[in-house]
């Protein structure tokens, strides 16, 4: 076990599949001279050269579309988006071709490509540029979604994208990227945590208890599952005790763990960080009452970011998605029903 | 060969170009063109008993038919030229069915696979836009426009990455020139100087518009010097013209590897689809179509055969009704063939 | 009154709001010279010039800018997509364009425009043009969706879609386009019937009840409306008496139609056409369940379609989407529970 | 003018251009280019105070910051070549402060959206991306590359619509020209010849990537041909060239409606964002950069205004004394100006 900050952990798994497996490229802007915007892949241009890291013009849909192509003709193309908001002017190419070859040439080909990138709310980027967008991605047959929580998963899930046969989009919470370990420790001992052992994934489809708990169940994923986890240190001192399940992978999506928790728990809260109409926590709420129905001591809860475009300005941005607090009065609507 | 303009579509063509004027120094290898020929004939065949079958609405055959009947001579000439062992590949738009039987696949997979059968060559779950061969390194057809384009960077890339010597041919209609992600794509391909041959398809309409009425500038091919891409525009009706000119270009992309645009001037003969025969005049007059029926890639390609004592009237007969026979017997096996059993409706989603 | 087919009552709206509005003009692929690709503005370019029925090259990200733009200056575009489904190599004009602007620019600017176009599946078109993707426009603040699922609302929703100030997105039932009036007369009477009224509109955000009953309450929108006016006359048959609730706008959701006939019925079944997973029914059964929790005497019943890119042949087509069978056993699962 | 090609970029452009030959026949307003020059200075200086505001981290402005420096005298002269009661309109990326600027949009307003306050033009919602001003015919900067170029489009349709003699300018980068929507929107441009007049702001590089290693033609104006839309290529850095260039373009464009590309060579001081500024050596050398200020827009209108005797040293000295304390004025509107009321999250999204 190595402690290292979340975005040291996705550069670890794009070394150490880049090295193990030379089918593996990373294609996008910035990604190789500049060193990656964020710095995610810096150094690898002059380590692994000008064919495995591939700086593009500013052409999402031609990114999109050469890693597919690149992807049915066997190599395993990593495409990064500089944030994932710029998927959308390739949505085209990643919904209706990525997703649906498999199926409609009725299983000639596979397409084994990651695209990944930056999500999420950050430090006033405002309505363009905050996204996350899970749900366009998870409403697609076809696609794997994955959106790492933590260090430890931030490199076991992109590993296992990278080694999937089909196209996974992996969503990495900027949010969390530059927490030091010992933040990552405060929050919980361990969390900074990441695995050595190159072989180490983390199977796409399951989720995790991040936290044990007894008197409530939190569902979340992404940097809301580290606010979840922030909110459950609230409740403990108030002597509830909440626990927490990281989904990891939205599609496919591992119910089973959540249930499981419900049921000795008898009470959920979803909390996702962006609108929450029509998004991804609205599956899993309607999945937990249909299929916990006779467990649910109360009605769940959701917890989700105002239904707006993100605002610029800290005094609104911060209204407009979830912190603790919320999740934590949510709680207490939970608990105080029935 | 001469660049072509917008005025002098494939229609309007001289019949000067016809003749075996067109055919270079070489050799007029009989035994290719011949193969060729027969090919293009059993295409139109084929297709032309689809739009019956269509028609009938008894075969399984729904959705939208896109038949290449006048355009055969590009997918035959330009497959023709690939050389599968060295990686030569190629990819097209939903107008596909010429592309799979000029690469040799097996045609009643796609009869099946147009019927929506359990033996169609996508098990039944593509349907007439959606025929590929893997094998034969056919990446597929697409039904968005211009969809299948950015697909051709990634191929011709993985040419590249894998120090191939093959090249990608990407086959699209003039529509799609519209689309953002051919611009994109193109630029791209001359950027990291990828080999695909990039094939316009160029039969002066997409659906009920024309050129002129959707481009801003009707000489389509020289729309690539935008990405300062090599270009030529040919007569897509003429099987020597296509062929060689195809093999010259697949074996300087070979030598050299960088994207070439290669526009054929054809004409399409069906409605858009075969739902929309009736629709036609909307957009252009009966007598066009008739016109532009006299350079039929078929005629043109028999007139060279005859000249070159390649072949002789009698042969052209039999070439016909094999080619029909040929047709029948797939629409016969797909009509023997089970349609997809229900378990498959959930398989193929994920590998 | 009169009595039309779907199709009949959406160029009705066209042309009487084309008439009434001189800001509003049509855009898109074929709609003027070709008639409209199933001819839907039949005649249209001969009686209303080109400026007001303009024919472009296939560039659909080109035709909603001009959209965005025109409706900026003031302008009402209606931007024809040839199916919805193309709309996604324009997504990105969509959702963070035409969706962001009013917010993004502090409400200084407003965007009165129109996305509209057939949608789901219809007879064998296959993976790439066989979609309802209300979710994507769905996950969207900033846009409004409207799902008309009769001939009156195919009239009324346009209307007042072409009359709003925000851009609308109206889903078009592909699948009972070309229902003849007695058809629709066959599954309820009176189904045929629009008013003739040219100041007519249905107001977005307005659920109704568009059969009565007292058993179990049928939510759905669009084709799936029919589905379930379809059951509930198999359903009568047994004796079993199900109220149809017709959505017709998605966003904004009207939850109160529903949540009232659940008070009454206390078994709630949703229908959609498309994918489930991460789909509109869930949002619409979370909510149920999160807002009608102890009037629910059954587990919320979801019907939706298969999970999979949408199958050419016909015998496998059959089987991903709901049929009246379907959402009949969802009835029987509902009515067996507790 | 002559066209510009690649390998004569603004940095290297002799001086020779720099000086009053560039100045066509047309006497010399000095009232005018005084005017500009005053505007170049006032938005240097009220960008370099943000560059500093951002750097504090004080005042409330947060995210990307994306700074005019060096390429101010293209929105000044094209803007200032506009006439709103034409219906003249423009539309701009996120590089945004210069246009409201130069078009007489209240900096208060701007300093204040810059820094999330409810005082902001876009009342704190947008930033300094999501400047707008819709009185002055400012529709807005936009953060999506390539995103505000569709949207000229209808901008432009709206003016021919209403049988209006406008022109709706449309700013943007060299990286925007390989976005899809580019070329979707220049080919309908042109097909219905809608006054648009595409301002390319050419600054060598998008973030890191040198035009060389993004465009396979590096002739970027030239690919505009591929579209048949008219075009030139000016110095950027001249005021005189900019304005009397747009000047042109404007009326003709008023006299026979098409749209019209003209780029703009110039560069960028300061690193892509605010953010990025430790970064530029990556891709770029401080020679490079200080080469390039030798051009500077703000000292080749100094320069033209001393030779014409329309300034003198003393007046330049109060023009930039001037400039700064306006600025520093903003940014003391800004800090005392609230933040937006929490109310203020839910409204906005309809209208
Ligand atoms: C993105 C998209 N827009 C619209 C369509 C509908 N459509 C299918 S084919 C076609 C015309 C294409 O014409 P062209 O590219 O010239 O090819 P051709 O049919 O002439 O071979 C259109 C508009 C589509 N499939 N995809
Ligand atoms: C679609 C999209 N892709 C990527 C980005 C990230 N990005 C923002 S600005 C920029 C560079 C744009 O360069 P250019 O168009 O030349 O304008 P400049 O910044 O030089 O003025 C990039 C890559 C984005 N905002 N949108
Ligand atoms: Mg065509
Ligand atoms: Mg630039």
């Amino acid at each position: 076990m190595a402690k290292m900050r979340y975005i040291d952990a996705l550069t670890l798994a794009l070394k150490e599949e880049i090295e193990r497996d030379p089918n593996v490229f990373i294609v996008g802007e910035e990604v190789a001279q500049y060193n990656g915007t964020i710095e995610v892949t810096k150094g690898f241009l002059e380590k692994y050269g000008p064919l495995r890291l591939v700086d593009t013009p500013i052409s999402e849909a031609g990114i999109i579309g050469l890693g597919i192509g690149a992807a049915m003709a066997g190599l395993r193309p990593v495409c990064e988006m500089m944030r994932m908001d710029f998927a959308l002017p390739a949505y085209d190419q990643i919904a209706q071709h990525a997703a649906k070859i498999r199926y409609m040439f009725g299983g000639q080909f596979k397409v084994p490509m990651v695209v990944r990138g930056p999500s999420g709310v950050v430090n006033q980027l405002s309505a363009q540029h905050s996204q996350s967008l899970e749900t366009l991605f998870c409403h697609c047959p076809g696609l794997k979604v994955v959106t790492p929580a933590t260090p430890a998963d931030a490199k076991g899930l992109l590993k296992a994208a990278i080694r999937d046969d089909n196209p996974v989009i992996v969503l990495e919470a900027l949010k969390i990227h530059f927490l030091k370990p010992d933040q990552w420790d405060h929050i919980q001992p361990g969390l900074s945590e990441v695995p050595e052992d190159p072989e180490f994934v983390t199977p796409l489809g399951q989720a995790q208890v991040l936290r044990e708990g007894k008197d409530v169940t939190l569902i979340s994923y992404s940097t809301m599952s580290i606010t979840c986890l922030r909110a459950a240190n609230l409740l403990a001192q108030e002597g509830i005790s909440a626990e927490v399940v990281d989904l990891r992978s939205l599609l496919p999506l591992d119910m089973a763990t959540p249930l499981a928790s419900i049921k000795k728990t008898h009470r959920a809260v979803v909390v996702q960080e962006q609108w929450g109409l029509y998004g991804c926590g609205a599956e899993i709420s309607a999945q937990i009452s249909e299929r916990a129905f006779y467990d649910l001591d109360a009605p769940v809860q959701r917890v989700a970011g105002a239904f707006v475009p993100m605002p610029y300005s800290k005094a609104l941005e911060t209204l407009a998605y979830p912190n603790e607090n919320d999740v934590v009065a949510a709680v207490k609507r939970a608990l105080a029903a029935k | 060969m001469a660049k072509g303009t917008a005025e002098a579509p494939a229609t309007e063509a001289g019949d000067a170009e016809i003749s075996a004027n067109t055919v270079t120094e070489k050799p007029f290898d009989r035994e290719k063109y011949r193969r060729f020929y027969e090919q293009m004939v059993h295409i139109r065949e084929f297709e032309e008993l689809c739009a019956v079958a269509f028609k009938k609405g008894t075969h399984g055959i729904g959705g939208y038919l896109h038949l290449y009947s006048g355009e055969e001579a590009i997918a035959c000439g330009i497959i023709g030229a690939l050389d599968r062992s060295k990686g030569d590949c190629f990819i097209g738009h939903y107008r596909d069915h010429g592309y799979a039987l000029a690469a040799g696949s097996d045609p009643n997979e796609v009869m099946a696979e147009i019927c929506g059968k359990a033996t169609g060559c996508s098990k039944g779950k593509g349907g007439s836009m959606h025929i590929c061969d893997a094998a034969r390194g056919f990446y597929g057809g697409y039904g968005i426009v211009g969809g299948n384009v950015p697909i051709a960077l990634g191929l011709g890339w993985a040419l590249k990455y894998k120090k191939l010597d093959g090249v990608c041919v990407c086959f699209f209609g003039d529509g799609s020139m519209n689309q953002g992600g051919f611009h994109e794509t193109l630029n791209m391909a001359q950027l990291y100087r990828v080999p695909v041959l990039f094939v316009l398809e160029n039969n002066g309409y997409a659906m009920g518009t024309s050129i002129e009425r959707s481009h801003a500038n009707p000489n389509l091919a020289s729309r690539v010097e935008s990405y300062a891409m090599k270009y030529d525009t040919i007569d897509g009706q003429n099987i020597v013209t296509v062929h060689e000119r195809a093999t010259e270009i697949v074996e300087e992309m070979r030598r050299n590897p960088a994207p070439f645009f290669l526009e054929c001037k054809t004409y399409r003969y069906h409605g858009h689809g075969a739902a929309d025969e009736a629709k036609q005049t909307v957009y252009r007059s009966r007598e066009e179509i008739e016109q532009a029926k006299q350079r039929d890639p078929l005629v043109i390609a028999e007139r060279l055969l005859l000249e070159q004592g390649a072949i002789n009237d009698e042969e052209i007969e039999r070439i016909r009704k094999e080619a029909l026979a040929a047709a029948e017997a797939s629409l016969k096996f797909s009509d023997e063939s089970p349609n997809p059993s229900p378990d498959e409706l959930l398989k193929d989603v994920y590998a």
